[in-house]
């Protein structure tokens, strides 16, 4: 010990004795804010969450977090038209997180590991009836399964899968990939019944000593609209050509084919017919390719395949053997399309109809206290209909019809039921605020443009049925993960802990976040503005 | 071992013998030579584990000086004159910072008019750096003050300087006893510093301090330079015992007692003036003289009681304060407060001007029959200041004094002195 | 010394990252770091300084194992670590004078030397006051001995200790006390500033680097780098000063980016005078980005905007874009070893001013 | 107490030169002191040095003002500088020069009342011989010692080598042997 002179020499670090936190006016907080993606999912996924997972290479605990809400992620990352991307924050920066991709590589991941979904705690002793086996019905079933319910699906086609397997095409959607998903759910001890149309929702109901029952039957029956045509034209509906493809005996088309809709089953029938060997694959629709409904990848795709499009067109008449007449149709000011009188021929060895589909919702029939409407059951927030204990969704409620939306039913229906049948009712947590472009730092995250998925070339494509959108391997997988910004909850970047000119930021280690130390936190916000992800926020000081 | 040698030669002996690790050199004359030297005998390797720096001014010279103290190690450095006032800031603040740094003065008169001859405005101009100062009478004292500093610096963690004439003894040959290595290190321990910065025991130095405790730092370093009053002498002592001679000290009576008159002076000239005290001896004049060692602390009871019984004290100082007359004086009449006896100032030796037998002999006995003036400029030219002052009266842009008066005097004076 | 992008992407630039190996995170990621200027300091609200001091001495000490020793010029940073009775530091630190840092330092090196310990690293640190200006004779000096120390300029662009008076490292057109925003020419009038990184390649010393609190990655890696080399090293850290600024105390990171990304301060390397390493500029923006958010420019964005001085800026910072290649992508060539004259020093240019 | 006075130009060697008068007086056991006279002036121009020998302690710090001898090792400085200056009576001059006092025209020095002692000496010509440069101080003391028998060309000699390294020394030593023989042949003849 040296003999300091008074004053000049001083011990170390004894500032600590200065607590400079009475500077302050205002405090850091640390909060966790919605990620757009989470926020926009119709399956209400924890995006974010399974990423950060995906991010350290723990696949199974990613894909554990993500079959939390969407027992089909494999499926998912094929067909779902993923919102998510749309509202991703990353767009901005550069393009958007491939979020649907990682979640199919996770899928796929699974399938290959035979990894099992999570068997539930508890038998409840309640029985609950599912009736259709498409998303909607499975996630039901899935959901109710792991909560202890006893489970039973009837499903009046051959398969399960419903729209995934008869609307979908395999090129889309292989059906292994669907197969091995649905086993899956049925391994948890879901009964799965065939070709066991329920006739009458009631009758089952008391026959079976069902406590509860999900309705999710789909929507089926091809619209279909007058068109004056002649006894040799052949005119068949999108839906049933989709639905023969899974049969023995493919639909015979011939080889000039003309579709009639703009959703993307009549996409899916275009691509269909050109796989089936037609030459022309043409789609009349009567508005503009802004206004088409279909989605753009998809549409994309239809046009690189060669499928042709008449806009603003509608189908007059058909005459003879295969001659159609098409008007010509303008926008008016409302973008409404309007006849213009001026006609053209068209020759077609057959007309498709995809004009949407209508639910078969002869089930129904006597229940009291339901209500239909536009051909629909309409359904609480709690998705019950008008009659107690009877629950319903995807495509036979008022939504979009995707496979997505109707996983989300599933999950929100289940969890409805569940607490309806503990007498209870329950209530989803209060949500944060949206974590919004602007209340990030983009400048920490390296700027890395989205891996772009292989796509098989259009020559085999146009000429099989295999798939067309490749997966992502590992590395690409995990590359995408990793452009997630995390927006709105802590991903432990140290960004706070590093940058206060005070250090009065506590590291609590792996996993645990951060503190601040107010006794020396002077309030000056520099953490919260170089908070990558906008997970601090300050607040003024309580006076 | 006795030498003939010059005095900086002397001097740069006597610090290698006292081990020094650090040493700053930026060159300034007179001190040159010492540094010169210094460097050689590192170069030759005759010194070693000592790192020699050729700084870039006075001002990092001592700057380097105060790192290196700092870090633990014994440094030292020399100036004169100009250098000194570059380096003033920094020579402030290694006592403030109660560094041991040893450095040496070669006493020279400070511009403009720029003058490199002796006399003691540079060290007098930083008397209150809280620095304690010492004057050397010979070269012998010169070198022997060097190795007492270094030990008295150490002891009591405050800076040294050591004040010797200019060429009159930097440049000056005469024989000096140089010590061995083994007696030096006998004398002066290896250098063991209060604080140092050291990573394995970290401290912070040189803390910013306001005035709730300003007041005490200053006491205290002026309590450390009281201290000094009793261990300056303790040392010389030491040194004597240990190297059979006088040196050193606080300050040195020649034929004082009975005195009427004593003078009062600092530095080589008191060989000088003992010399006319011994000629006005022998014709029974009853003078002697007192030599100031330690001007900084300023030894206030012992020049009491070598003065006290003196009927008139003649300071003879090579410095001016200008405006008021004496520095030496202030700090004489200090100690004879209370006393009274007739004081006179005498400012002589100024920018090399010779201070000579013949003009010290008339001015002391001009003191007997007290026919001084207050303060005195010895072998002032009055034709000159006169015929100045009146060219002063006679027009407003006068131009330089100092060019003015080489142009009456002519250039060459026979180049004495 | 540019961060290319590397596989762990999330927060790739952030101060840690979990995706990366322990024995590659940042100093300041360590929860046992030094905090070598402890808490408890009395520097403003979101002092540039105080962060960039932090963590360049953090970065020393563990590059030495710990066995450092600093000096510290007169200013801010001296005042508000250590008045009496605390200190902010952890490591042996002396404060001397305003303008001798660089020998001070020197003569700790020398002792080291003459001790045997040349194991204990010695580092000098400044404001832009007590280094282009009243320090610089000391600085050049230590350059051309070549002295085992580092360096450091803690850059505010003028005297914050004193009430924010003009040094030669202001900017053009800034307001300060000595250079007011009034009269026909308000601001800073006198020249473009000393460029003292280009000075001390001039002296062909070893290592000299331009770092900002914007880059704290960059900046860590260049003070670890300078500690890997003996001999004279100089780095020159940009540090905005809310209270001389008038900028926002939450904005000084945010103002220090702008500052490098709109080009008016380049990041290089330079090895024995020669430019070995530039920092890309990420996301370029215009000057008056980061103009706009100061008080001391405010002058330029009156009633009448100003728009020959905001050119003026403009054009340094384009020069500087220019000299130091700060938007291409190609590496420069590697470093020269040795001190040939062939050297080819940027014109003008350098850290916030140009050779306008 | 002796002293003495050494007049030359700047880069002559003048002041080398009472070092080395010092050295060799110190030698013999005697005190000495030697000093120049402080100035700034450069090559050529005219400067002194001084030298003190005694017996004890020698305390005085004044310039010599009134030498016992003096030293002029040019010539020239005769007409430039009040060579002369407080040389006590009787005093000894020792001047580098291969003329006589006649050639020289400075019999009047000798015949005086002053009875200067004035002796010449070819110290630059022994020192071109020896040496090869013009630096007549070693040679000049030597002619000295040997005109005033104040020293012992050993102790001179002795002081030469002390003060030169080697080489040079022994050129010097060489002309300043010769120098002392001359000069006490000079110093015989001047007495017979």
């Amino acid at each position: 010990m040296m003999d300091k002179p008074f004053a000049i020499t001083l011990d170390v670090g004894s500032s600590l004795a200065n607590k400079t936190g009475a500077w302050r006016t205002k405090r850091p907080q640390y909060v966790d804010r919605l990620p757009p993606c989470n926020h926009a999912c119709p399956a209400g996924e924890n995006i974010q969450g399974w990423l950060f997972h995906a991010e350290s290479g723990d696949y199974e605990a990613a894909w554990r977090v993500l079959t939390e809400d969407n027992p089909l992620p494999a499926i998912m990352g094929r067909v779902c038209y993923h919102p998510c991307a749309t509202k991703c924050n990353r767009g901005e920066l550069d393009e958007a997180v491939g979020i649907n991709s990682v979640e199919r590589f996770l899928g796929d991941e699974a399938i290959r590991r035979g990894w099992k979904l999570t068997p539930p705690k508890a038998e409840s002793g309640k029985k609950v009836l599912v009736v259709g086996a498409g998303p909607s019905g499975l996630s039901a079933a899935y959901q109710l399964r792991r909560l202890g319910h006893e489970v039973t699906i009837m499903e009046a086609g051959p398969f399960a899968g419903g729209m995934m397997r008869f609307g979908i095409p395999k090129y889309r959607l292989p059906r292994d990939v669907l197969d091995a998903e649905v086993q899956r759910i049925l391994d948890l001890g879901v009964k799965l019944e065939l070709n066991a149309k329920v006739e009458r929702i009631e009758e089952t109901m008391k026959a079976r000593g069902f406590d509860a029952a999900f309705l999710a039957v789909g929507a089926h029956i091809g619209k279909r609209a007058y068109i004056p045509a002649g006894e040799a034209a052949r005119i068949l509906d999108a839906v049933s050509v989709l639905r023969d493809m899974e049969g023995e005996a493919k639909p015979m088309l011939g080889r000039r084919v003309v579709v009639y809709g703009g959703g993307n089953t009549a996409l899916d029938v275009a691509r269909t017919a050109k796989r089936l060997g037609a030459t022309d694959a043409i789609i009349v629709y009567r508005r503009t390719r802004e206004k088409m409904p279909a989605h753009e990848s998809e549409l994309q795709e239809a046009l690189e395949e060669g499928v042709l499009i008449k806009w603003l067109s509608t189908i007059k008449s058909v005459s003879g053997e295969a001659t159609l007449t098409v008007e010509k149709m303008k926008l008016d000011e409302k973008g409404f399309p309007q006849p213009t009188g001026e006609t053209e021929t068209l020759e077609a060895d057959s007309l498709v109809l995809a004009l949407g589909q209508d639910v078969d919702l002869g089930l129904l029939e006597g229940v009291a206290g339901l209500e239909i409407k536009d051909g629909v059951v309409q359904v609480g927030p709690n998705m019950m209909t008008g009659r107690a204990g009877l629950f319903a969704g995807g495509d036979m409620v008022p939504s979009e019809r995707t496979v997505t939306v109707g996983v989300g039913h599933g999950k929100k229906a289940a969890r409805h039921i569940d607490a309806w049948l503990r007498g209870a009712a329950y209530a989803a947590l209060p949500k944060h605020e949206v974590a919004s472009f602007d209340k990030l730092n983009t400048w920490y995250y390296a700027d890395a443009p989205k891996t772009v998925r292989p796509q098989l070339e259009l020559a085999r494509r146009t000429s099989t049925f295999d798939e067309v959108v490749q997966g992502l391997d590992e590395t690409t997988a995990l590359f995408e993960a990793r452009r997630c910004l995390s927006c709105g909850n802590c991903f432990e970047c140290d960004n706070c802990y590093g940058v206060c000119p005070d250090n009065a930021v506590i590291k609590l280690g792996p996993g645990k976040r951060f503190e601040f130390n107010l006794d020396y936190c002077k309030g000056c916000g520099v953490c919260e503005t170089e908070c990558p992800c906008g997970a601090i926020k300050m607040v003024p000081e309580e006076t | 071992m006795l030498k003939q040698t010059e005095g900086s030669h002397a001097v740069a002996e006597a610090i290698a013998l006292s081990r020094p690790q650090v040493i700053c050199a930026y060159p300034i004359t007179p001190q040159t030579h010492i540094v010169e030297g210094l460097g050689e005998m590192v170069k030759d390797g005759s010194l070693k584990d000592c790192e020699y720096i050729n700084v870039e001014s006075e001002f990092a010279a001592m700057s380097v000086a105060i790192g290196a103290s700092a870090a633990g190690v014994r440094a030292y450095t020399a100036t004169s004159s100009q250098g000194l006032l570059f380096m003033a800031e920094a020579v402030y603040n290694a006592s403030g910072l109660g560094l041991p740094i040893v450095m040496t003065v070669g006493n020279r008169a400070i511009g403009a008019p720029i003058n490199i001859w002796n006399d003691h405005s540079d060290s007098m101009s930083v008397r209150d750096a809280g620095w304690i100062q010492l004057y050397a009478e010979t070269n012998q004292e010169a070198l022997d003050l060097h190795i007492q500093a270094f030990r008295i610096a150490e002891e009591l963690a405050c800076p040294v300087m050591v004040c010797m004439d200019g060429f009159i003894l930097t440049h000056a040959y005469e024989r000096v006893d140089v010590p061995t290595q083994e007696e030096v290190d006998a004398f002066l321990p290896p250098y063991v510093p209060r604080q140092i910065l050291d990573p394995a025991d970290p401290v912070s130095m040189g803390a910013l301090v306001g005035p709730e405790a300003f007041t005490e730092v200053r006491y205290l370093s002026h309590h450390k330079q009281l201290r000094a009053l009793d261990f300056i002498p303790e040392v010389a002592r030491d040194f004597t015992r240990a190297f059979g001679r006088d040196s050193g000290g606080l300050i040195r009576t020649y034929r004082t007692e009975d005195a009427d008159t004593i003078v009062v002076a600092l530095g080589s000239v008191n060989g000088t003036i003992q010399e006319v005290v011994d000629e006005m001896r022998e014709r029974g004049r009853k003078i002697g003289s007192v030599s100031i060692c330690s001007f900084r602390p300023f030894p206030l009871a012992v020049l009491r009681e070598a003065l006290r019984h003196a009927r008139r004290v003649v300071v003879l100082e090579k410095c001016l304060a200008v405006g008021l007359g004496g520095i030496v004086s202030d700090g004489v009449r200090k100690s004879l407060s209370g006393i009274h006896l007739n004081g006179y100032t005498v400012i002589a030796g100024l920018g090399g001007r010779a201070i000579t037998r013949a003009s010290l002999t008339k001015l002391f006995e001009e003191a007997e029959r007290d026919e001084l003036d207050q303060v005195t400029f010895l072998d002032l030219n009055t034709d000159i200041v006169s015929h100045e002052l009146e060219r002063e009266r006679g027009q407003r842009r006068t131009g330089p004094t100092a060019e003015a008066i080489l142009r009456r005097i002519g250039t060459v004076a026979s180049g004495i002195g | 010394m540019e961060q290319t992008i590397k596989y762990y992407q999330t927060g790739t630039f952030t101060v840690g990252n979990r995706l990366l190996a322990e024995d590659q995170r940042t100093v300041q990621a360590d929860m046992h770091r030094t905090n070598s200027l402890n808490s408890g300091h009395r520097a403003c609200q979101g002092c540039g300084e105080a962060l960039g001091a932090r963590y360049a001495i953090d970065a020393a000490m563990r590059a030495t194992g710990n066995k450092l020793i600093c000096v510290n010029a007169t200013g801010c940073l001296e005042v508000f670590s250590t008045p009496y009775p605390e200190t902010s530091w952890q490591v042996p630190w002396i404060h001397s004078l305003f303008g001798n840092a660089a020998a001070v330092a020197s003569g700790i090196a020398a002792a080291q030397r003459a001790l045997g310990r040349e194991d204990v690293r010695v580092i000098a640190q400044g404001g832009d006051g007590g280094t282009t200006d009243i320090g610089f004779g000391c600085l050049s000096g230590m350059f051309e001995r070549n002295d085992d120390v580092l360096y450091i300029c803690y850059d505010n662009e003028a005297y914050m200790n004193t009430g924010v008076q003009r040094s030669s490292a202001t900017p053009p057109a800034a307001r300060t006390a000595t250079t007011p925003a009034v009269g026909p020419v308000p601001g800073n009038v006198f020249g473009t500033g000393k460029n003292v990184p280009l000075i001390a390649m001039a002296h062909r010393i070893p290592y000299v680097a331009t770092a900002s609190v914007s880059n704290l990655r960059d900046l860590e890696a260049k003070v670890t780098h300078a500690m890997s080399i003996r001999g004279a090293r100089y780095i020159h850290i940009f540090v905005p000063c809310p209270l001389g600024w008038g900028s926002a105390s939450e904005e000084t990171i945010l103002i220090a980016r702008l500052a490098v990304e709109s080009g008016l301060f380049p990041l290089f390397e330079a090895h024995h005078g020669k430019v070995t390493a530039r920092g890309r500029i990420r996301r370029q923006v215009p000057v008056t980005e980061y103009l706009k958010r100061q008080k001391r420019f405010a002058h330029l964005f009156g009633n009448v905007p100003d728009l020959a001085r905001i050119a003026q800026l403009q054009q340094m910072a384009d020069q500087n874009i220019v000299d130091f290649r700060l938007t291409e992508d190609d590496p420069p060539p590697a470093p020269s070893q040795g001190r040939g004259n062939d050297v080819s020093l940027p014109l003008g240019g350098g850290p916030g001013r140009g050779s306008t | 107490m002796f002293q003495i006075r050494i007049h030359g130009r700047g880069g002559q060697g003048v002041v080398s030169g009472a070092e080395m008068l010092s050295v060799a007086a110190f030698l013999e056991g005697r005190h000495a002191q030697a000093f120049p006279s402080f100035g700034s002036e450069r090559m050529g121009a005219p400067v002194m040095a001084f030298c003190r020998i005694d017996d004890r302690v020698i305390r005085l710090r004044e310039p010599v003002l009134e030498p016992d001898a003096l030293i002029v090792q040019d010539c020239t400085l005769l007409h430039q500088v009040d060579l002369f200056s407080g040389l006590r009576t009787g005093g000894f001059v020792l001047l580098n020069s291969s003329r006589t006092l006649g050639e020289l025209g400075l019999e009047s020095l000798v015949r005086g009342d002053q009875h200067y002692r004035v002796a010449c000496l070819p110290a630059t010509e022994l020192a071109l011989k020896h040496v090869g440069r013009a630096v007549p101080n070693a040679a000049l003391l030597a002619g000295f010692a040997a005109a005033t028998g104040m020293l012992k060309i050993e102790s001179v000699v002795a002081a030469i080598r002390d003060k030169f390294p080697a080489k040079i020394a022994e050129k010097n030593v060489a002309a300043a042997l010769e120098a002392h023989a001359l000069a006490a042949r000079a110093q015989e003849a001047a007495l017979a």
